[in-house]
């Protein structure tokens, strides 16, 4: 097939549609994969590599959006698949790596802060703004409250073991060190990962 | 693991024990299925289960849950016997030859030092006998009888097949079987390679799981060649980072530890870390441990970290117990002693064992934080989903904050796979909604805290009022920015101290961590990493596939940590005279005036072989440890101790019947249960359909496994009277699960201590938000006990009862 | 409706209305059912609004069919009780085809060939109907096993095949025995159509004059 | 017509037309599934869904691994589990990716009415045209490895498509691009072919002597072909066909009673018409009627008192 039906209208710059370009006897190639096979979806969606966020094999993959970067497109991942370049996975991908834009458009992604007060039966949404300034002030409280910064025996040992977290095994090497900075400036020793489980 | 996933392509003998390869790295299994069919390997599987990696296995072998030493140490018993091991390899590269204290003992179960009060060891006797000069003692003709060798003979010869057979269920022929195969790869260019991920490390034992077959590896000299190795297949895609990156209790980036109470000053805590090497001209690379420390400090706390402040050491948290893990962390919030607890990108209420007890603790929180792409059981843990989720919200008075995150399409940075690659990805589209990135979350937590500090004063504040934040967008850094501050970079020029010559500009970035100083001239928020971002540009995005050989190494495509090499220990791929074991698949030679290979060497480039540097550099005797002195809690040498719930004795030594240092809370022991009301042993695992509590969310993976199953044999369905498909209670002290039966011919009950013994499995994935239909999480039942020495959760070998029941009411 | 004075009620107005329903829905099926079987013929499935209406009206109009032609056996079935008249109908069968009814013995209301029309039809239909069910996809596509409803629609086939000819047989006698048509459109038939074609009938009538209603009456 | 001409069809379902033959050498494509290498992860089945957008209800556990329970309009493939205990007592795991097979000879594409609803391209792919399926259900009858499925929402066929719409643009079918394992691998038929013969090889030095290629001549060959340890018995592999081929019955059907059936009522018509032309319509004559008359007036005559 030379021309798809897309490239014909662009090369002749004729602005035909396609049932008038099929009476005409034109471009029959285009016209008849239109009228039978699916028409190939991808033809002009955004690539963008990326990596698998389940094991940690690391599968290479590459996501697929609709729209082109333009200022008025919003991207929408429309497709993800393998990246045949990578090493390791030559373009595989596992049961979880093909459903990966099921997990993007997950039905129970979040969209806003929710918050559930104490006693409360259902979660409301709040502003970012209520939602952090709230959890700096309880942090605060119990820091000042709890903070160690001497044991027993009067050693140093400036630590806050009053308040925990719990860090993500998913995130980026960025995310994981800036938490790092952020935890252990403030003390906090009730610190782990998913790494045992 | 020490070796690329591809390198497993060249494995002889892929043995997978310990994990299911196949269903939890399918795409990194496709090299096991590659080294079948192009390097002629065979596969073995030894697993409790008839799982999907051993339906195309050559040789499958059923044993016990939670006997995994006895197995292997019944192997190294056989290799010792028919004398199968590498002994060249052995002799140079191991601390074979070495002899331990006088003192150093094992009697009924215990190791010498053991304190039944405090159920720890006095670790002093496990050590080597020095010399005059504080070398170690060796004897290279092995007559000594407390050479390491000797005593390995000594400790394994109770491990007899009749013994193995007994504590494993293993039938003897299949047992000895695979001795045979394993015995094979001794030759020096033949190469096993042992893949396991939480099979083995989520026991009370899994530290000693692991580490016996390391040993079996050395003694076959399989460990730094192609194809062979100790290959954990780790599981979240960052997790290998996250670690890297020190977000453990007691971790700092880069693997150097948080400081201990004891460790009063900065040079109080380096007395135990810069190891003196045991051996005459060992390279004991943790020397440089304190330029790591002080660079992570220049990079954390930049000018406010000075020689004269110790380089703000006392700014560290110290710790005053080994750990504050996961257990503990729940333990302390059942006991009212946390407050708060963030969980980000994290799901406890389905992760962590005892569900009754995380969520009896989640309730006496103050304020529980969740950050996370999806609607997780944590977040929801006050509120009633019947009996999967039984909550009571109004007496619940925890303050809840669900804060949503992007996902990984959505963001750019770096992750660190199981092969040490750190692989830089790009941001596809715009998060839904108002979801934000960790980062920026985590930086307005920072600066509403920052603010308050400055503000109010308060506890302390003067950590979190110097912590560098000099970020182009402080409001939310730019990865790059974070990756280069953990590349690290000159900050003054750096000259060679003995011509003065200026080697690095300041400001520069680094190109590795050789050039880091310990003068505060450098700053590097993470050592190991350093290398990764240079001034050549983002080494993590360098996509160049090209595979010298097609041996798997693949040197060019992104970066892998330390210093870009992709096999650990690759010196013990040559042997003495620096001539590659397997002359088919060298990595590094000695070309007479330097290394040169395919890989970066994990050794001086320029040492020659004829200065006897032991190949493992990291250690202070530069040799791979069969005893292992006191690095472990649980002893230099492995033993088999039973699971924590386990159906029978301990039959080498019924006083001692499990590790006597596993992590039991008191209140965990009193919710054990015993073989007279749980009579099963059970174990958990993940299906290859879903990646534990995630992919419930996405339709497909709901589509593929709708709903919580256990598996059992058919032997005990027929006892028991249930049918293929039909409803179950599966109990134990700690909980029950109502779901559905998969009779299976893949379980059959094993013969233990004469006694056919039963198995049930339990896979974790279901929970109650999400696509797929609800279901009560397999930490309903599991104990809450942890290894020795990490504190994993005993997830693979406890105690369940089964019974028949109704379909519940919909 | 005009009619002679001397017409005789061969159909009455249930019967007519019942058979022409019957007629109708069989050439739709026919139509329908012959475009789905024959490649040839699949532009007839145009007639029914293309090939999707076609296949989800054929088994409809099936039901009312086979509804239809339960009517016509209640209506019908005694007059086509096989007699020794018919088989001296058959034997004399040549004559009948050239039009040479003076040679053929005299029969009474339904010849041999109509009551071959009309049991062929009773054994069809039905054998339509039940082998059109199991191969109804929409409905019955999950209650038998592949292989039976492979059997059904080789039944279904042959059957409907056989109905076809018979039909085409009964349309062409219809055309044929001039003015039979019209007893099943006006419902009479004149006196000599009697005579020639069904003389037992026009005795039986003359002598049933005594107690039954008069042929004559309007149909 | 353009179809036919662009597409390379080879053979169109109903069709009255000849497909074009003088490009005839197009390579034929080929699926191979060795199921010696294949672990049952369910990747194709993942990877086919979200090609294709498919996305069939959240099911029950049924039972085994298998899942959802049936090949189904939106289940194109469908991994099989069959837990077998071979003749040395050991458990063999026989797994299979069940689904469409593209036939050389589609059983489908025969018993199909609508012109055009099926296709075959030159490169062997068998492919339902939706906009031309009618939903008759006569492609479920026609297929030997029971795979076309209807559907309850559009009435209309679905299997497999082997991917056309990537085939078409030079990529290989979604799932085989996925197979973690390789198992699943595409390429020309020949190509296709030969590494199964390496495969075969393999598994016969492990021990599986009876080790083969499935690829069915019965159906003239398929454009799936399977790599099985135990070829000597298809059926052990979760019911495989041994012998596939089209049913007789549907052979019967489609084949000589089609043309026979057809010439038969032609004939019929035709003959009635000559006999229109030489026996010409039975009329009434006068005397019948005077006859008739006759009759009926005698018959009055015994009841004067009810004449008009």
């Amino acid at each position: 097939m030379a021309l798809t039906r897309r490239e014909f209208i662009k090369v002749t710059g004729l602005g035909l549609a396609a049932s008038s370009l099929g009476m005409l006897g034109f471009g029959a190639a285009g016209v008849a994969q239109a009228a039978a096979v699916r028409p190939f979806k991808l033809t002009h969606a955004t690539e963008t590599r990326n990596t698998c966020t389940y094991c940690s094999v690391a599968c290479g993959i590459l996501i697929y959006s609709m729209g082109d970067r333009a200022k008025n497109a919003r991207s929408n991942i429309i497709h993800i698949e393998g990246d045949p370049d990578h090493p390791v996975n030559r373009g595989t991908l596992c049961p979880k790596g093909t459903a990966l834009l099921d997990v993007v458009h997950a039905p129970t992604r979040l969209k806003a802060p929710r918050y559930r007060p104490p006693g409360g039966t259902e979660f409301k949404e709040v502003s970012w703004d209520f939602a952090l300034d709230r959890i700096a002030k309880l942090m605060k409280e119990d820091r000042d409250k709890h903070f160690i910064a001497r044991n027993a025996a009067g050693t140093t040992v400036n630590r806050w073991t009053s308040t925990g977290m719990l860090a993500a095994s998913a995130s980026s090497n960025e995310t994981a060190y800036l938490t790092w900075k952020v935890a252990r400036s403030l003390g906090m020793v009730v610190f782990d990962n998913q790494a045992r489980v | 693991m020490t070796n690329t996933w591809q390198d497993i392509k060249n494995a002889n003998l892929v043995i997978v024990m310990g994990g299911n390869a196949a269903e939890a790295h399918p795409c990194g299994f496709k090299w096991v299925i590659e080294a079948k069919i192009e390097n002629g390997a065979k596969l073995v599987v030894v697993d409790p289960r008839f799982t999907r990696t051993a339906s195309v296995a050559d040789y499958y072998a059923p044993i016990r849950p939670g006997t995994d030493i006895a197995f292997l140490s019944g192997v190294i018993r056989y290799l010792l016997e028919q004398d199968a091991i590498q002994h060249q390899y052995v002799r140079a590269y191991t601390n074979a030859s070495l002899v331990v204290k006088e003192g150093f003992a094992f009697e009924n179960g215990l190791f010498s030092g053991y304190n039944e009060e405090t159920h720890s060891y006095d670790r002093s006797s496990w050590d080597y006998e020095l010399d005059e000069q504080g070398f170690a003692k060796s004897d290279d003709s092995w007559q000594h009888p407390r050479c390491v060798i000797n005593l390995l003979r000594q400790h394994v010869s109770r491990y007899t097949p009749e013994t193995v057979s007994r504590i494993c269920g293993t039938p003897q022929d299949k047992f000895l079987h695979i001795c045979g195969l394993i015995a094979a790869t001794a030759a020096p260019d033949k190469a096993m390679t042992s893949l396991f991920a939480l099979g083995w490390t989520q026991h009370s034992v899994g530290s000693q799981n692991i580490r016996t077959m390391a040993m079996i590896q050395l003694l076959l000299g399989n460990i730094g060649v192609a194809g062979g190795g100790m290959n954990a297949l780790r599981g979240h895609s960052n997790i290998q980072g996250l670690t890297d990156v020190g977000l453990l209790s007691n971790l700092m980036p880069g693997y150097l530890n948080l400081p201990l109470d004891k460790e009063t000053s900065l040079d109080e805590y380096m007395k135990t870390k810069q190891y003196k090497p045991l051996r005459p001209g060992q390279t004991s690379y943790w020397q440089n441990y304190r330029k790591f420390v002080v660079s992570l400090q220049k990079a954390i706390y930049g000018d406010a970290a000075t020689q004269d402040n110790n380089w703000a050491y006392d700014w560290l948290p110290k710790l005053d117990v080994p750990m504050y893990d996961i257990i503990r962390a729940f333990e302390m919030m059942n006991n009212g002693q946390l407050t708060g607890y963030i969980c980000q990108g994290f799901n406890p209420l389905q992760a962590f064992p005892d569900r009754g007890k995380i969520r009896r603790g989640l309730s006496k929180l103050k304020f529980l934080v969740t950050m996370d792409p999806l609607d997780t059981e944590t977040s929801r843990f006050w509120q009633d989903f019947g009996p999967q989720n039984p909550a009571r919200s109004a007496e619940i008075q925890t303050e809840v904050f669900q804060l949503p995150t992007t996902c990984f399409a959505e963001e750019n940075g770096s992750l660190v796979n199981s092969a040490r690659w750190l692989q830089w990805h790009w941001k596809a589209a715009e998060a839904p909604g108002e979801a934000m990135s960790d980062i920026w979350i985590m930086s307005g937590i920072f600066h509403r805290l920052r603010e308050l500090y400055r503000k109010e004063g308060g506890a302390f504040p003067d950590p979190i009022l110097n912590l560098t934040w000099k970020y182009t967008d402080p409001v939310e850094p730019d990865p790059e920015e974070l990756a280069r501050e953990m590349n690290g970079r000159a900050l003054a020029d750096l000259t060679d101290p003995a011509t003065g010559a200026v080697l690095t500009k300041a400001g520069t970035l680094l190109d590795g961590f050789a050039q880091l100083r310990d003068d505060g001239t450098t700053a590097s928020g993470c050592w190991i990493f350093s290398g990764s971002f240079t001034e050549k540009g983002n080494q993590m995005a360098r996509r160049d596939a090209t595979d010298p050989r097609e041996q798997g190494i693949a040197p060019n495509w992104a970066w892998a940590w330390p210093a870009n090499r992709r096999i650990l220990y690759n010196r013990a791929s040559a042997d003495q005279d620096g001539k590659a074991w397997n002359p088919a698949k060298p990595i590094i030679e000695w070309n007479g005036s330097r290394w040169e290979g395919i890989d970066v060497p994990d050794y001086g480039p320029t040492v020659k072989p004829s200065d006897g540097v032991g190949p493992f550099i990291m250690n202070a005797e530069g040799m791979g440890r069969l005893f292992a002195r006191d690095l472990m809690a649980d002893g230099p040498f492995p033993e088999h101790y039973e699971p924590l719930e386990s159906p029978v004795e301990n039959v080498l030594h019924p006083k001692v019947r499990s590790n006597p240092v596993a992590r039991v809370f008191a209140s965990d022991r009193a919710a054990f249960g015993t073989p007279q009301h749980y009579p099963y042993v059970a174990t958990t695992y993940r299906l290859t359909e879903h990646f534990h509590f995630w992919t419930k969310h996405a339709l497909i993976n709901a589509i593929l496994q709708p709903e919580e199953f256990v598996e059992i044999g058919e032997v005990l369905a027929k006892e028991k009277g249930i049918e293929q498909g039909g409803w179950v209670k599966v109990s134990s002290k700690r909980g029950e699960v109502v779901c559905k039966a998969y009779v299976t011919k893949r379980i059959k009950p094993l013969l233990v201590d004469g006694k056919p013994t039963h198995v049930i499995g339990v896979p974790l994935h279901w929970g109650f938000t999400g696509q797929a239909r609800k279901g009560y999480g397999a930490n309903t039942l599991t104990p809450s006990v942890g290894d020795a020495n990490t504190q994993t959760p005993e997830f693979k070998a406890f105690l369940v009862n089964v019974e028949k029941t109704g379909a519940p009411a919909a | 409706m005009t009619r002679p004075n001397n017409a005789i009620t061969r159909y009455t107005a249930a019967n007519r209305v019942n058979h022409w329903i019957t007629a109708l829905c069989f050439v739709l099926l026919t139509l329908s059912g012959l475009a789905m079987f024959h490649p040839m013929l699949f532009f007839l499935s145009g007639l029914f609004g293309g090939g999707q209406w076609m296949r989800a009206a054929h088994p409809w109009i099936g039901i009312v069919l086979m509804a239809s032609y339960l009517g016509l056996i209640i209506q019908f079935w005694r007059e086509n009780l096989v007699n020794r008249d018919d088989v001296a109908w058959m034997k004399s069968i040549r004559y009948v085809a050239v039009n040479d009814e003076e040679h053929v013995p005299p029969v009474g209301r339904n010849n041999a060939g109509q009551k071959m029309v009309f049991w062929s039809m009773t054994l069809l239909v039905p054998a339509l109907f039940f082998s059109g069910l199991l191969i109804w996809e929409v409905y019955f596509g999950a209650a038998t096993s592949i292989p039976v409803q492979r059997v059904a629609v080789l039944v279904h086939s042959l059957a409907a095949i056989a109905a076809i000819l018979v039909w085409v047989v009964h349309v062409y006698a219809a055309i044929w025995i001039r003015h039979s048509v019209r007893a099943m459109t006006q419902g009479y038939v004149t006196p000599g159509w009697a005579w020639r074609h069904h003389r037992k009938w026009l005795w039986e009538l003359a002598s049933e004059q005594h107690d039954k209603a008069p042929p004559r009456k309007h149909p | 017509m353009s179809d036919l001409q662009s597409q390379d069809y080879v053979r169109r379902s109903a069709s009255t037309l000849t497909p074009p033959s003088v490009r005839s050498h197009e390579d034929e494509v080929a699926k191979l599934i060795d199921v010696s290498r294949c672990i049952g992860c369910k990747a194709c089945q993942s990877a086919c869904m979200e090609w294709n957008d498919l996305r069939p209800e959240v099911g029950h556990f049924e039972g085994s691994y298998e899942n959802p329970a049936d090949l189904g309009p939106s289940v194109w493939t469908l991994m099989k589990f069959a837990e077998h205990e071979n003749e040395q007592g050991n458990l063999e795991w026989l797994i299979r990716k069940d689904g469409c097979m593209h036939c050389e000879d589609p059983g489908c594409l025969k018993a199909c009415p609508a012109p055009g609803a099926i296709v075959q391209y030159a490169n062997g792919i068998v492919d339902f045209i939706s906009d031309k399926c009618i939903g008759c259900g006569y492609c479920v009858k026609g297929c030997p490895f029971n795979i076309p499925r209807i559907s309850k929402q559009d009435h209309k066929s679905y299997k497999c498509t082997l991917c056309s719409d990537r085939v078409s643009v030079g990529l290989e079918p979604a799932c085989v691009k996925a197979c973690p394992t390789g198992a699943i691998m595409f390429g020309s038929k020949t190509d296709m072919k030969h590494q199964a013969a390496e495969r075969i090889e393999d598994l016969k030095s492990r021990g599986f002597d009876q080790a083969g290629l499935y690829d069915p001549p019965e159906v003239g060959g398929t454009h799936v072909m399977y790599v099985l340890h135990h070829a000597d018995k298809p059926s052990l592999y979760s019911g495989l066909p041994d012998k596939p081929r089209i049913s007789p019955v549907v052979g019967a059907w489609k084949g000589f009673i089609k043309p026979l059936a057809v010439a038969g009522i032609a004939l019929a018509a035709v003959g009635a018409f000559f006999h229109w032309i030489t026996a010409g319509p039975n009329e009434v004559t006068e005397e019948d009627e005077a006859e008739g008359e006759r009759v009926l007036r005698e018959a009055d005559a015994h009841e004067p008192e009810k004449s008009p």
